[in-house]
């Protein structure tokens, strides 16, 4: 059997378990094979996932899946990464004239549409009594946002790690929020195809167990994991990629019910700024418990 | 149709042109029979061609004359099936398909292929050994030493004689010709007029050929046709012996009546 | 004559529907696929759902908005686009110091995905117009320099040598000579940057764009609303039939002397 | 003679020496305005970081692997999506019926952007070689289909008649005719598609790759390394240099013929 | 040059042959007088011309004949400064710069551009109010009926003609006329000798023409040469009085003796 995995560079735990082979040894026992899929942004893996080219995905933001689930994806939830407020944050240049939230009225933001950062900014837009209609939104991908942020063409960016540290690292950055005062808590989901789940649990199992696994020697051996990630994350600072870590809770959780509590309220607050066509429930994609 | 008739004659152009009789053409088995009924040409408005009537025997070889502009390539053009009339009928041999029949012209511009040698465009269409067949042509027209060049490097009437060579070679039965040696000084003129007549002997196809010379004209055909305004002004037999003499009386008083036409006098 | 006027009726009408033919058996075929379930709905909306869609986004007056935006830099950036292509084509294609210089520089730059480009192109030109302009710009220039390059190289060099013989030169020699003589081919270059101008548009709607048709077209990729992308393939496909139009349009016009673009059989 | 070899000596140094002046330029005034700082390096290296990076994955051999597996694909697509290209505008060229059917159809389609159909590509042909393969035919179709069909339109009307009558047809009629008239347009076609065959491989290179010059761009891209970006950039005009060196080539060697493709002045 | 003289001639073109002097060359500003000076060229290994040396008085009428390959065409654009010659010197007027000088050249093909009406190319590189000229002059060919049409509806010599037309209406100080009569038949032939007659007459230009009809070289020029070989083979003065008549005794003795040396007798 093969087991198609597909993941980012930027998916730590999944980077991690292909490099020291770990869950190839653990899956080999029970017979199966993987084969890896790399893709250079979330979408195509949602994509792939959904038309069955791939089985299991590595996480993606919180607001993710809902577009999938909007579309109709036959999608499964397998585990989570416990919240990581701190692993996003809405920051500014030095000499911006920005300094608190309600600042931003008027002025030009950028976020990645339908990533987590895209949230966080109507959440906290929410807090002061704000709309998206109240300020100028660009929307870019990382690349891109950061290229317009440091030449000054918008005046605050929501950034997401590992770009957060890296930025606030090279350039001269203050932070006006990041989602910690509840503004959004920045859960990461990691899907599987459905029918894969149903025919194969016990792969989902070991996957499960690998990656919390994984999750904590990245927590336990910071250094260590910065000196394995650096060169994936395109030669950064090993300096930065802990730094960044450190933001990120990589605690490998299963999916509850009340966990999605707040996907709830994503996608709620997506369909009243009208980027969802039409009212989702989040809760109606199965969830895989460890142990089922 | 094969050439292998035309690789017995070894002999020079000048002398096998002199020597061979007209009997030559009985014994081959002859060219298209062609018959015209009404034939009229349109181009838009324009009436080209405003009825023509003209039977053709098999073997004949005949001059069209006429001023510029009068229709005679027109009338080439549907004979070779390349243009429809707009009524009448044309048959060749009884039938009125003429795709059947097989006709070459030679057009009145010389519509070389520009990407192939002189040798190559001679060889267009033929198929098997024909190499060997188009550099003994090439000879005949005087270019031998022309075969590996490409077209654009030809002088006007160089590319006039390799667009004969291209006609001659297939030996059709049915030859038109639109002012095949327009372009040729009086020498090379008189030794392109010997090749055609020797190889009509010889092949017995019939041919049709336009030229403004009217000398050309009597000295190689049976008949000689002015096309007027659209129609047949004149339908003159030239029944002399042949080999003709170039400038002998006989010669001269009919080309002084058909020039008389021509000029409009 | 009435068998062929009706003829010619039967053909106008083949000629207006035929094209036609091949999308329409694809659509139906794509319909039945669905509806018999051979491909799941849920990833390839049926062409009914597009339909919806598209009545949709029309009845709300949505998709006027975004074909009007992406419309506007399109033009604005085929106008400037095409005019720096017929720039440098007739530099490079009238100079060789010209095409000494700029081809191999054009054709370089020709070569770099716009993807690739468009982090360069936010540091230059930022995240408005300009940078989504320019990207056009750059995609409609390259079609228009290298057929007005290529047209102008094929310009029969008899008639150049003609037209400067007969004292034409500068822009005489220009308008009567060279571009009526490349025409038909940076006609071709302008099918290809009508083409190209909504290929760049897509990747310049992903730079903070919240209107135009890529946008929509990405931002329903990105949300997974297959039936809005499908839509937007259609617009697309439409928008390149249109696009063909035009230029079939412009060929009609401009190069009524040609015979390969008369209208007719 | 003296003079004139020195003149042509002088001539073959600026031709090869000449290309390179604007580009080399182009890259001086870079690494000029980041040496005084006119752009900041942190968003834009200057050349001698590009230089490195370059050595850095040169060193490492990283950069043959993925120029090999990019050339890999972008040669089997080539391949497959230029025979298809070329066969369509063949049936188009020469077939009225057959432009009645195609043309629309692949104008349509050649109209849509390949990252509007990376998801249905998906759909058809998942995230293996297939479906980037699959983007690069379609890329480099539609060039050679759109001058095949162009070339094949403006060959000599005269010369095809010429042909038809001299009993040409079908193969022949192909080899000697169609495909030496349709040429030199067909080879600026060749040329379009190579330059669109890098383009369309960095499109497809997103579909889950992990290795490829297009996934080396867009990974950099990702990841913010802007001297691997611009390393890239580089690359693909480089690539793009030598798929216009590759389709000189062929024009020498095909357009000998042709008076504009022949060296010299 | 302007026109203005030509617009005063009213009467017929036969008469106004007859009955103009001689003395109307004297009393205009006269033509080109011509140098050439062991004038060779050489096309590769080919050695076309071998050393020509000739003087042209200020208006004079130059006949040239000589065998179909042997260098007039070639002779003549090296006159009109379109092909550069290996050795020997020329000179116009006593300036070695031929541009400088005021020269049209009629090629031996017609040379007519395709998209533009037969008028039009009458008019090409004429500056003010043409039209009315040029509908005279096409008048005086005989075509005033085709001014608005495409040059690919005309025959062959109505082609010829138009382009006779497009080098008369120039006037220029130096007329190279490469066989301009060649594709016409006898009467409009014969027109055309005394159009270009009295036109020299008037304005007293100075005509080198092309011919393979010796007796239109007699019945026209001043001094008829014959090209052999690379080299002048006879240069024979025409000292008879004008007009001369088609088949006087004269005339005839002189024809006699130059075609004696074409035919090589
Ligand atoms: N561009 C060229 N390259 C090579 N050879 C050439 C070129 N042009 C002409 N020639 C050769 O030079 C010779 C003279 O050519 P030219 O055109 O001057 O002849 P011509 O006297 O005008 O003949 P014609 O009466 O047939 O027109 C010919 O043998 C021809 O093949
Ligand atoms: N395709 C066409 N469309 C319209 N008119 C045409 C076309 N071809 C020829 N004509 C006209 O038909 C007439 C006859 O032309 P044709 O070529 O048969 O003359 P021709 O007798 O061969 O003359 P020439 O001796 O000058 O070659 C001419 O007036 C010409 O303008
Ligand atoms: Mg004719
Ligand atoms: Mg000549």
């Amino acid at each position: 059997d093969e087991l198609r995995i597909g993941y980012q560079r930027s998916s730590t735990l999944m980077s991690v378990l292909r490099n020291n082979n770990s869950l190839e040894e653990k899956l080999a026992e029970q017979g199966v094979t993987i084969d890896w899929y790399e893709f250079t942004s979330g979408l195509p893996m949602l994509e792939s996932l959904n038309v069955g080219n791939i089985d299991i995905s590595a996480d993606v933001a919180d607001t993710v899946p809902i577009f999938a689930q909007a579309a109709g994806a036959d999608l499964t939830f397998y585990a989570s990464e416990a919240p990581s407020p701190a692993g996003q944050a809405l920051i500014v240049l030095e000499d911006s004239d920005i300094e608190t939230l309600e600042d931003l009225a008027g002025k030009r933001i950028t976020v990645t549409r339908g990533a987590g950062n895209h949230y966080l900014l109507i959440a906290a837009l929410e807090s002061v009594g704000l709309t998206l209609d109240d300020v100028r939104v660009s929307y870019l991908p990382p690349a891109d946002a950061r290229a317009a942020f440091a030449q000054g063409n918008v005046d605050a960016w929501i950034a997401w790690e590992p770009f957060l540290s890296t930025s606030r690292a090279t350039l001269e950055t203050r932070t006006i929020t990041d989602g910690s005062d509840g503004l959004a808590s920045y859960t990461r989901y990691y899907l599987a195809a459905t029918p894969y789940v149903e025919a194969n649990p016990e792969v989902i199992s070991t996957v499960y167990e690998a990656l919390n696994e994984a999750g904590n020697w990245v927590n336990e051996n910071p250094e260590e994991a910065a000196e394995l990630l650096a060169p994936l994350w395109g030669n950064l600072d090993p300096d930065i990629v802990q730094t960044a870590n450190l933001n990120r809770s990589y605690d490998v959780q299963p999916v509850t019910l009340e966990g999605l509590g707040e996907q709830q309220k994503i996608a709620d607050a997506f369909f009243a700024a009208d980027i969802l066509p039409h009212a989702v429930d989040a809760t109606d994609s199965p969830i895989w418990q460890p142990g089922e | 149709m094969s050439f292998s008739t035309y690789t017995e004659t070894t002999t020079p152009v000048k002398e096998s042109a002199a020597s061979s009789a007209r009997t030559a053409l009985s014994s081959s088995k002859g060219g298209t029979h062609l018959h015209l009924k009404g034939v009229v040409k349109k181009f838009g408005e324009l009436e080209v061609l405003k009825g023509i009537d003209l039977e053709i025997e098999k073997g004949q070889f005949i001059a069209i004359v006429g001023r510029s502009g009068c229709g005679k390539s027109t009338l080439l053009r549907l004979i070779a099936g390349l243009d429809r009339h707009n009524a009448g009928t044309l048959s060749a041999d009884g039938h009125a398909d003429l795709a059947s029949t097989d006709i070459r012209l030679m057009f009145q511009d010389d519509r070389l292929l520009p990407w192939k040698s002189v040798i190559d465009n001679i060889g267009l269409g033929l198929k098997g050994d024909w190499k060997p067949r188009a550099l003994r042509v090439l000879e005949e027209v005087g270019l031998s030493d022309k075969a590996d060049v490409w077209p654009a490097k030809l002088s006007g009437g160089q590319r006039q004689r390799v667009a004969l060579a291209r006609a001659l070679i297939h030996q059709p039965q049915l030859l038109l010709l639109d002012e095949p040696l327009g372009a040729l000084d009086a020498l090379t003129r008189i030794e392109m007029q010997r090749l055609i007549e020797r190889l009509w002997q010889q092949h017995g196809f019939t041919v049709l050929l336009v030229t403004h010379d009217v000398q050309e004209a009597v000295q190689l055909a049976d008949r000689v046709i002015v096309l007027e305004q659209g129609q047949i002004g004149m339908d003159k037999a030239v029944d002399l012996a042949r080999p003709r003499e170039q400038a002998s009386a006989d010669v001269s008083a009919i080309e002084g009546k058909v020039l008389k036409r021509v000029l409009g006098q | 004559m009435s068998i062929a006027s009706q003829r010619l009726a039967s053909n106008r009408w083949a000629d207006s529907a035929l094209p036609w033919a091949v999308p329409i058996v694809l659509i139906l075929l794509w319909q039945l696929a669905v509806s018999f379930g051979w491909i799941s709905s849920r990833i390839m909306p049926a062409p009914l759902a597009v339909i919806e869609a598209g009545w949709r986004l029309t009845a709300s007056g949505e998709i006027f908005y975004h074909l009007g935006v992406s419309f506007q830099r399109a033009a604005l950036g085929f106008v400037i686009g095409g005019g720096i292509g017929l720039a440098l084509g007739l530099i490079s294609g009238l100079s060789h110091w010209g095409e000494r210089l700029l081809d191999s520089t054009v054709q370089m730059i020709r070569n770099i995905p716009h993807l690739a480009l468009v982090p360069l192109v936010i540091l230059w030109f930022g995240i408005d117009e300009t940078a989504k302009i320019f990207l056009v710009v750059l995609g409609t220039a390259f079609p228009i320099y290298l057929n007005t390059f290529h047209g102008i190289r094929n310009i029969d060099s008899n008639l150049m040598e003609m037209a400067r013989s007969y004292g034409l030169s500068g822009w005489p020699l220009f308008t009567s000579v060279i571009l009526p003589g490349a025409m038909s081919s940076i006609l071709v270059g302008v099918r290809y940057s009508l083409g190209l101008m909504w290929l760049t548009l897509i990747v310049a709607e992903t730079i903070s764009a919240s209107e135009g048709i890529g946008y929509l077209a990405m931002n329903a990729r990105e949300f997974l609303q297959t039936d809005v992308v499908v839509l937007a393939i259609v617009l697309y496909a439409l928008l390149g039939k249109l696009a063909d139009e035009a230029a079939r349009f412009l060929e009609r016009r401009w190069l009524r002397w040609h015979p390969a673009y008369v209208k007719g059989d």
